[in-house]
């Protein structure tokens, strides 16, 4: 990690897609150890501002440093690296099963694979664990998504809509999820349209509107 | 690099295992082709053996055109990409992964597709068996280069139509020194020096896909 | 399961007949002036090319075409049409090889631009095809009626095969056996054993079919047993 | 519509899917007019039985009628035209315009190209209406998937999870929809893992678990 | 039925013209495909002018297996497949739509190959016009067995591979008349043979896919 006090820190971050502006100029500070909370009407610019985090789309005009790389200078490819992800759909390879997918991830990281049972066990996926992943349904498949994140344990985790499509025991245990993820000094921003379910997590709540941000609370 | 490509071809073999294309659909539709252009071309041409190589070769091209079409498709699902990306595998490790995987499976069509030429367009058993070689180099370069262009189309609109018009013209130079060194094989000309043009091709591929791969995925 | 007697018979008969195809085809009826010994691939290529073409590939058209027909739509003729065209399948490939061993030594050649020739391998292709549209559909009524329709589409290719002969000149043998007037241009000892070994091959074809329904039914049935299974299994994922 | 007092009733509903009981014995009626919430965990089943109704996947074994057609002996495409239709993901001809695929839904269904600006409105799209669809956030591919449903204006509607990425403003005009929609007669079956925002709505709840319906609220 | 078609292929064209994909893309691929098969076969066969009709349906019929591909794929993106079905078309309106939309696809890109042809492989100008009916027609017919056999494989595991396999040896019988009839023209034979051939494949195929189109679409 950098020896920046922020994790984040975007100033007049602008990003350009087909000549239309995704974020029309966004300022942010993020220290590390929060949960933030990205809210705003729909195309806001929620799930564009979280891609940027992610080093998934190239700053058009302003400057940033997400995790220690520079958005404009340094190397996305370091930055996806210490970042997890968990968008809109997460289908992963659907031609492999479940374990597959994980093992992929988990030798791709040199993780022991031993964990992978454990991991699968606590999204609760065990008996669906050799089903092909296309075959699972949305919220299986939103917390193979969560079991890949747990794998990988990133230092900063955006997730675009967490609670979509899970049930109540997901939620529950998404919570516990970000209180023990904070707790242990990560980074989490979450875009959601509901406020965070669980009381015991004192996020920032960051709103977007016309690819901005208009107010924090 | 290496155990990053050791994973990444694993998975793509693992996938193709998985569903068979290759088997059930791949294959046939090689073999189809060799007959149709055979066909197409009309007894007077494709009976006479010295067509065996082009049409090999050709039939080939489309299979692999095929092939890198599915390899990239596998990587291009609007989930798979973002959660892979953020795994930060090596790309040089992809490149290489990805394109022995599909140098695999092209060297399986490929010799499939030879045995069909020696029975169906006459070509001398002893002259393709000598063509083996210079064939596999052939087959590794096409799938070196079908991954790298993959890479560079991968995403874009209508990425199925516009990859065959990019690997193409890359294509071309391999096809001739290919079908050349083949024709060499048969009828006893110098093997060499087409041979080696191929495996220079695979090697500079290689090189550039190796460096380059990084700069192609979506930035 | 009851039996009835020509059910019963229908094995050991196809296999006296088949013996005694080549019982007589390699003793007893005389080579040939021209071809010698290779004319006795007459009592092999010819009568399995017949079956490849018109009796199972044949019956899968028909069972695939009573399967579209409303009135006599039932799984019964699907799976008919689905296992008379794996029979298919190792016929053609049977008729290629015959068809091949006997090119090579009269044409110098295993494989020639033949119309005949090309038009059989593309019906083989046309049989894989089929299969592999089976395989990449699971749902099994929407399977059953895209493979009906692919068979029926496919068929178009056995008279072009048939006819291949006279609209292409080409080195394939005319039709010697039947000619149009229906008479036999082959007589004697070899007209007999041609007959039995269309017989032979034509009953071998129906054992094979039977054998392969069974299986598939056999498959189904202990599906169904699992059915049981698999709804006990999936009811209780609800029940913690 | 039928002469039958039920749109929806199934009897021991068995759906396979690859030999997988996607349903595994559900019996429902539903009357017309009523508003229905389909509810449970992840991989119970909802998207399942929704799919069955819409005609969209075949009856394996079980008896059903929806919308006066029979599941085992009817035309499902009859029965497809008189559902309403949206799912996980309602993308529609991604290169095509919001409004050029109102406009091809509207030709479909002969109804008045006129209507279509109203409904655009409605739903709040005026502003995108001749972006690409494949360029809206989720939020706004949602919405115009009401679009397109409220010019449909089928006899029953099927909404997976339809809150699912729909912001404040949205969910509270789809609460509006919903009232009138069953105020005007026709039937609508929801999937969610919420209960319903508007308690003016008085839906009758059917959970399921593990592909059948095992309460009823 | 007709009001169904037109409505289907105008939003098959549009989407076609939007994308540009025939222009950048189709169009390009063709005329390198015409010239590699041409080096591919080497001078001594591809100068040969003989040689002309068949390498021009040879690529045809490459040409068309991606417009296909295509087309299927407009339709069967998941979001897509639920919403359209419950529109309840008429399939035997979609059936006429699909393929007449890609019927004219494939008419502009025949045309341009065809001048392709005529330029680089000495196919000569006269005939070419000559043939040029029995081309339209014979590209009809491939559409509407593409159409067709789009849709059985639409959906299914690995589509974009099972459609070459079904829809080759369908196109055989296509290939080998639209050949001959080319030839014909070209060497002055008689045309009319096997352009009726062709006409009466191109109804056969309208005819089954307006009473089975319907059969095939998902239940
Ligand atoms: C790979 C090579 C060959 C293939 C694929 C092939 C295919 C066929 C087919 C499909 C038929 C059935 C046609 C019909 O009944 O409509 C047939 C019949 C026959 N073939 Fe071949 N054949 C091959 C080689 C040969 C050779 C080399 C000979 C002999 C020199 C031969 C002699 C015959 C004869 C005598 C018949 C019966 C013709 C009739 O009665 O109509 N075939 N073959
Ligand atoms: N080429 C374009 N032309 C016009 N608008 C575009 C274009 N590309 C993207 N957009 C708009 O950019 C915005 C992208 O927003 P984004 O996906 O970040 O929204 P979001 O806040 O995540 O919304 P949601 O809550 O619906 O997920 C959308 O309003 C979309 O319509
Ligand atoms: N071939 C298969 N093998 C095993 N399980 C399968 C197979 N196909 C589907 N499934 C399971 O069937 C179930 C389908 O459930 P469905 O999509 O209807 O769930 P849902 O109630 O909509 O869930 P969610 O709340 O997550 O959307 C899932 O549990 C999925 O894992
Ligand atoms: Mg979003
Ligand atoms: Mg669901």
């Amino acid at each position: 990690m950098s020896g920046d006090a922020h994790v984040v820190r975007l100033s007049d971050a602008v990003v350009l897609s087909g000549g239309f502006p995704l974020l029309s100029g966004v300022d942010l500070e993020l220290a590390p150890g929060t949960l933030s909370v990205v809210t705003g009407a729909n195309g806001a610019g929620k799930t564009s501002l979280l891609r940027l985090l992610a080093g998934l789309v190239p700053l058009t005009t302003g400057s940033g440093t997400v995790a220690g790389v520079d958005l404009v200078e340094g190397d996305l490819r370091q930055l996806r690296r210490r970042v997890g992800w968990l968008g809109h759909e997460g289908s992963f390879y659907g031609d492999l099963s479940v374990r597959e997918n994980l093992v992929f991830c988990a030798r791709a990281l040199a993780r022991p694979l031993g964990e992978i049972d454990d991991v699968v066990h606590s999204v609760g996926l065990d008996h669906r664990i050799d089903t092909t992943t296309r075959q699972l349904s949305a919220g299986q498949r939103r917390r193979l998504g969560l079991a890949w994140l747990l794998l990988r344990r990133p230092e900063l985790w955006l997730l675009d809509e967490p609670y979509a499509s899970l049930d109540d025991a997901g939620r529950t245990f998404f919570d516990g999820l970000l209180g023990d993820v904070v707790a242990g000094g990560a980074t989490v921003v979450v875009s959601a349209h509901d406020p965070l379910r669980s009381s015991a997590l004192h996020p920032r709540t960051f709103t977007l509107a016309g690819g901005r941000i208009v107010d924090v609370a | 690099m290496i155990r990053t490509a050791m994973l990444v071809c694993a998975k793509d073999l693992r996938i193709e295992l998985r569903s068979r294309v290759l088997l059930w659909q791949v294959v046939p539709f090689g073999v189809m082709a060799l007959l149709l252009s055979g066909l197409a071309l009309g007894p007077a041409h494709a009976g006479n053996s010295s067509a065996g190589p082009g049409l090999f070769y050709l039939v080939s091209l489309f299979v692999a055109l095929l092939m890198i079409n599915r390899s990239q498709g596998i990587e291009s699902t609007p989930g798979t990409k973002a959660s892979i990306a953020t795994l930060g595998l090596d790309p040089a490790g992809i490149f290489l992964g990805k394109s022995l995987a599909l140098a695999i499976e092209l060297w399986v069509t490929g010799i499939v597709l030879l045995g069909g030429a020696v029975l169906v367009l006459h070509t001398a058993l002893h002259g393709a068996l000598l063509a083996l070689p210079s064939i596999l180099v052939t087959l590794a370069a096409m799938a070196a280069a079908g991954t790298l262009y993959g890479a560079l189309t991968a995403g874009g609109d209508g990425a199925a139509t516009l990859l065959p018009v990019l690997t193409l013209p890359a294509f071309a130079p391999l096809l001739i020194a290919g079908e050349r060194s083949f024709s060499a094989a048969l009828h006893g000309g110098s093997l060499w020096e087409w041979w080696v043009i191929v495996l220079v091709a695979l090697v500079a591929y290689l090189a550039v896909g190796i460096l380059l791969y990084g700069v192609l995925e979506e930035s | 399961m009851m039996k009835t007697l020509s059910q019963r018979l229908l094995g050991p008969v196809t296999l006296v007949l088949l013996a005694l195809t080549f019982w007589l085809g390699l003793w007893i009826t005389p080579p040939d002036k021209v071809q010698g010994n290779l004319v006795r691939l007459v009592y092999v290529h010819p009568a399995v090319a017949w079956v490849a073409l018109y009796v199972s590939f044949g019956t899968a058209t028909i069972a695939s075409a009573l399967y579209l027909w409303k009135r006599t739509r039932s799984m019964v003729m699907d799976r008919i049409a689905h296992c008379a065209m794996e029979v298919s399948v190792v016929f053609i490939v049977l008729t290629l090889i015959t068809g091949s061993i006997w090119g090579r030594p009269t044409w110098g050649v295993w494989w020639a631009w033949d119309a005949r020739l090309t038009t059989t391998a593309i019906l083989g292709v046309l049989a894989l095809g089929y299969l592999a549209l089976r395989r990449a559909n699971d749902d099994p009524a929407l399977r059953a009626r895209r493979s009906a329709v692919f068979a029926i589409l496919s068929a178009i290719n056995v008279p072009i095969i048939h006819f291949s002969v006279q609209w292409w000149k080409t080195l394939h043998q005319g039709a010697t056996v039947f000619t149009s007037n229906r008479t036999l241009l082959i007589h004697g000892s070899m007209a007999w054993t041609l007959l039995i070994s269309f017989i032979a091959f034509t009953m071998l074809f129906f054992w094979l079919l039977r054998a392969r329904y069974r299986l598939e039914v056999a498959r189904e049935l202990h599906g169904h047993a699992t059915l049981d299974e698999a709804l006990a299994q999936r009811r209780s994922e609800g029940a913690f």
